[in-house]
């Protein structure tokens, strides 16, 4: 089980003459939940059809449990599932799409109960949006119910396009729960592209960062944590005398938080245009004696050139 | 000098070839074009009854005397004629070789042989139900041997032999149906020569009477020049795989 | 402009008294034209989604060809199907010509294209979303297409009856191939076409109002499938 | 099997020779099909739009008959049409029946349903949101239809070459209105079923050829209008 | 000029039987710049089409310069346009896209400087994206395209739906900023509805809550803040002795920021699960000594009963 789930090597992928991701190495491990942020075009879609097997890079291997795969190959099909940027919803019933995937798995008609659920898990009443047909809706509720589609699969790998995006701030959260209890319930493994850092820093394990189609920190192990920060990390005042390999960067405390859902504070740091936070319990966020606006130093691993 | 006449015939004048012998000569010689049209006779008949044709061409003596009757036409007059021919497989199962049109008739029905009728009201089914009727014979409308095909003369020979069964058939068709299979045609001649086996046609122009704006002189020019000892001769040099096929006889 | 009106006449006669030579016509047309047109769709379903679904060399090429397939004279099927059936031809031993199934085929032939054709471009003109998202939700190739054509099927629909359309209209292949034999293989179509011939224009409007009305029970019967398709 | 070889070099003798009558037929099929495809167009595709955009009452049956005159028999159109055309019919005083564009009439009647029918397809499969895009962006009613046809242009396409396909192949309003006259409304399509009459089956097999050489052209002519309708 | 652009009476509409918009009076000013939010499903997108005139309310009118409007009136076509929540690029290059609407209006061939301008507004550089065709574009980038399809028209009134929805932070600033210039280059009028309450607020002037079809604050003349407060309203302990029909409800501190921007301050604030904001300069935002998740109390109008 030390083998990582997706393994990546050399990958490269072009649309026509333009180079749309540029990845030599990336490694995902089981059950981890991963966050991709990053401008709009740098490649977080193209990276997740691809992690799909819905598109096949231009170049490079990307090895599922070892082993290269194609949209055909049963358990990449089986196991893997994306939610779309823009969600499609096929021309019938909200239940029908829900259980469509249910029942191409040949698990027979799908339970109720299960329906039910998957759609008290992204906020949307059963009984009223259980008849609705798939025009009936509003946009955050076709993506809600898109989702739905995904989670009643249970699959061993669930890749979200931005989730959130048009979503309002209560299912927001239901939707990071849900995602959270997929890795718990059933062991998934989660890559979530989104460009609401705050929703993102709270769901995943590290986020990393896509700019022009690279990864902006490399995750190999041991995973440098990129845009979420460890207490260490903060400085209040310019240190000196950091080992090698690491640098110092100015930032600006750019807020301080509370967050309703756990009682815990979190501070947002911003630092050469890049957007760090830091999650602590509320008295040490308090404890920091932080300021908005506040200068404060980042102590970073020193990145390799682009 | 000059114009166009409109005129609608039966498929047999114009599959045989001789509009397109006749046409451009009578063109040559009377400045008129001639342009045509080659339907079944019923067709015919009712084009010039609607008046959309100057003058038709076909051999159905019964509906052309009704056509006159009715005030559609004036002026028949019988320029020609072919012959039809009873054919069917060589080895004549219901044995009809020799005998009267009556007696094979007859003798069709009692091996019920496979006969396949044209079916199209045209001049040659016409002629079909003519015989069964002088030979005393019901026309065996529901027998399973009796095929209507309603189709041309060229397809319904196919018909026939694709079912090996007997046939009516003119014979400038069976000339054409002969030479395609090299001589030896999969339907031979049985019965040939009885007086009643003539196929009369006649040109009828349509009445100026009835249809004002019909060019009965073009018509007349073209009804007078076919019955001319000129055009007969024409008709009469008319070879179909170098065989004469209409002999002239209009009086 | 009588000839419509007697047709029209003629045609409510014919059906009130059950004319027996009518409905043999009808029957012969509803069962090669049913005959074919399951044969078309079974084959021209799944090649047009992958005419129009695949992303393979050629494929435009291709479909040029379909698209010209679209200009096959029945006539010429007709012969060609004639050709192979008739004693003489390959399959003549099949004995087929001269019969309903026989008739079948050669309107198969003549469907294919129409319903390839139109199926490719319903298929081509789906989101392209859809595709993705039945991959991503774990479908197989062949589930896939199946849905992928349900999705598509107001424009299966619109093939369907244009092809369907084109082979209950068609004389050419029924003539040469079914032959227009009476009370045996003479559908609708060739009874029009027989009745022009001789000049009973009447009665064959009667038999095109027929055949119309033929065509708009089947309608009919598709409304239902129009329902639900559209919001 | 032979008629159809022979057909295929006939065909080739035929366009290499230039037989003044296979031109004279291609020349009137080209004429007639041109007129016929321009009305039916003109008409078709505004009206189509109307039955495929529209959310007025009736228009789920209006389309059920426009979809049961797909199954307009061409001999039926060709009789309806003569009964007006003919001299004693009420416009006989045109002098249409025999020529052209009388036939061109008929075809138009023909290709017309085929084409409204399958634009009313192509614009319903349209995105929902297209419409409400282009009303945002300040479309009057006239240039919402416009930029609809356009980007339905595949499915437009779709519709032209399968009412081309038709218009080109009849038989049976060739005949009835256009006559088959030699050197003037003899079509390609006429003068296979004579020679197929004839049981001239090459000579047929070889129009038939040269019909779909055309409708082949035609289509090759059309491939750079499927290009940049799709990624 | 006094008159308001838009008077809304008795407006209720239905889909089906489900009523998804009830709004007896709603009036909106010439140059405002208003904020919609609300919970999915609420009716954002549904008052914005209605306000577009491209739907047409089940009841109720709509007035538009005094008058009623249909998609067909030439004032309300060429003066009205609306980002749809997802919005659909014509199936042609960017560039065409961008010129359709100027097309329309027959102003004949639009000036490439016009089209480059407004793809820089959006952030898309003119020489890059110019060239593309409709589907060679990120989600993100799609949706900018037709931002600016709507921003190059210049147009009087400018409806958005969720114009931030997939779109990076840069760029959401950029947009914002485009938004606020239409108000002053042409006087432009803005309805943006947005699930970015941060975002909304910075960049509105006010904003309205809806909530199952009804507005959660009546806006009419003299419009009662909603959900961006004043200083005065804001207590750090209890107030006793408010005027009549005032009420006072405890709150949260949910975050204090630095806006990078515009160097200000602003603090974020939850009561009743609602989302209020202050903005200050960042002084008096450090001044008040607040801290996150610490208790105070805003003094509200009191709410009349729904
Ligand atoms: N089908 C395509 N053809 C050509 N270029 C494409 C295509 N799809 C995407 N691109 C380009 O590839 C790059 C990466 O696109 P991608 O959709 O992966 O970005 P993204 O990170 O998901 O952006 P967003 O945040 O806007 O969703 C962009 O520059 C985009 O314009
Ligand atoms: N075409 C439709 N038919 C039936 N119901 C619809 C339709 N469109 C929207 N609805 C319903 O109307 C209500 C309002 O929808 P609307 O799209 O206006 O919400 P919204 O506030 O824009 O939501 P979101 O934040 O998800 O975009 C919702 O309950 C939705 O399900
Ligand atoms: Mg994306
Ligand atoms: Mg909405």
């Amino acid at each position: 089980m030390s083998e990582p789930l997706y393994q990546v090597r050399g990958l490269v992928h072009h649309y026509g003459p333009l180079p749309a991701l540029d990845i030599p190495r990336l490694e995902i491990p089981r059950g981890a939940v991963i966050g991709l942020a990053g401008p709009n075009g740098s490649g977080k879609s193209t990276l997740l059809r691809i992690l799909a097997f819905l598109e096949a890079p231009s170049q490079g291997r990307v090895l599922f449990e070892g082993a290269p795969r194609g949209p055909e190959s049963p358990d990449a099909r089986q196991g893997i599932t994306l939610l779309l940027q823009e969600p499609y919803l096929l021309k019938r019933g909200v239940v029908a799409n829900l259980a469509y995937g249910l029942k191409l798995r040949g698990r027979g008609r799908a339970r109720q109960e299960q329906l039910d659920q998957a759609l008290e898990w992204v906020g949307l009443a059963p009984r009223e949006f259980g008849r609705r047909r798939w025009y009936e809706l509003s946009g955050g509720e076709a993506k809600r119910v898109a989702l739905a589609a995904r989670l009643v699969l249970k699959p061993r790998v669930l890749l979200l396009d931005e989730p959130t995006a048009g979503v309002d701030a209560p299912s927001a959260e239901l939707i990071r729960r849900a995602a959270l209890r997929a890795r718990e319930q059933w062991g998934a493994t989660l890559v979530v592209a989104s460009h609401d850092l705050t929703w993102l820093g709270r769901t995943v394990d590290q986020i990393w960062g896509l700019e022009y189609g690279h990864l902006a920190a490399a995750p190999p192990a041991p995973p440098t944590p990129a845009l979420a920060i460890t207490p260490q990390a903060l400085y209040l005042r310019q240190p000196t005398d950091l080992g090698p390999g690491r640098v110092s960067v100015p930032c600006r405390v750019a807020g301080l938080s509370w967050e309703p859902e756990d009682g815990r504070g979190r501070v947002d740091l911003l630092a050469e245009g890049r957007a760090y936070c830091l999650r602590l319990p509320l008295e040490e966020v308090r404890g920091l004696g932080l300021q908005p606006g506040q200068q404060a130093w980042l102590v970073l691993d020193e990145r390799p050139a682009a | 000098a000059g114009g166009q006449l409109m005129m609608a015939t039966t498929t047999s004048t114009d599959d045989t070839g001789l509009l397109n012998y006749l046409a451009p000569i009578f063109q040559k010689e009377t400045g008129i074009e001639l342009k045509w049209t080659a339907t079944g006779t019923g067709k015919a008949l009712e084009l010039g009854k609607n008046c959309d044709v100057d003058v038709v061409l076909v051999h159905a003596p019964g509906a052309e005397k009704k056509f006159v009757e009715s005030g559609a036409g004036v002026n028949r007059r019988q320029v020609m004629y072919n012959d039809f021919v009873l054919l069917g497989p060589a080895d004549d199962p219901a044995g009809i070789k020799g005998k009267t049109m009556a007696q094979a008739l007859a003798s069709l029905r009692q091996h019920k042989a496979i006969f396949v009728s044209r079916g199209d009201k045209s001049g040659t089914h016409m002629m079909e139900l003519g015989l069964w009727k002088k030979a005393g014979e019901q026309v065996p409308d529901k027998e399973s041997w009796y095929v209507q095909a309603g189709q041309g003369m060229y397809k319904t020979l196919i018909l026939a032999s694709e079912k090996k069964g007997y046939t009516l058939c003119d014979r400038g068709t069976f000339f054409k149906f002969e030479a395609d299979n090299q001589g030896h045609p999969p339907l031979v001649v049985l019965l040939e020569g009885e007086p009643e086996l003539l196929n009369q046609y006649s040109v009828i122009e349509v009445n100026p009477a009835a249809c004002p704006k019909a060019k009965q002189d073009l018509a007349k020019r073209f009804s007078d020049w076919l019955a001319s000892p000129h055009g007969q001769k024409l008709m009469a040099d008319f070879k179909v795989y170098g065989k004469q096929l209409f002999t002239p006889n209009a009086q | 402009m009588n000839y419509i009106l007697e047709g029209l006449v003629q045609a409510f006669r014919l059906l009130a008294r059950g004319d027996p030579e009518t409905f043999s016509a009808l029957e012969a047309t509803v069962r090669s034209s049913s005959l074919a047109m399951l044969a078309s769709l079974v084959l021209g379903l799944p090649l047009g989604f992958v005419l129009g679904h695949g992303r393979f060399r050629g494929r435009r090429l291709l479909r040029t060809l379909v698209d010209t397939c679209l200009a096959l004279p029945t006539v010429l099927i007709g012969l060609v199907v004639y050709s192979f059936l008739s004693r003489r031809g390959p399959l003549g031993d099949w004995g087929m010509l001269f019969t309903l199934p026989g008739l079948a085929i050669g309107q198969a032939i003549l469907a294919l294209p129409v319903v390839m054709a139109l199926t490719a471009t319903a298929v081509e003109g789906l989101d392209r979303r859809l595709g993705l998202t039945l991959l991503t939700l774990g479908a197989s190739r062949r589930q896939l297409a199946l849905t992928t054509l349900w999705e598509a099927r107001q424009g299966l629909l619109a093939a369907a009856v244009n092809a369907y359309g084109r082979v209950v209209t068609e004389v050419g292949i029924a003539m040469m191939v079914g032959g227009n034999i009476k009370w045996h293989t003479r559908t609708v179509t060739t009874a029009i076409a027989l009745e022009t011939g001789k000049g009973e224009f009447a009665q064959g409007i009667a038999l095109g109002i027929i055949l119309l009305g033929l065509a708009l029970l089947v309608n009919l019967g598709l409304i239902r499938l129009r329902r639900g398709a559209t919001p």
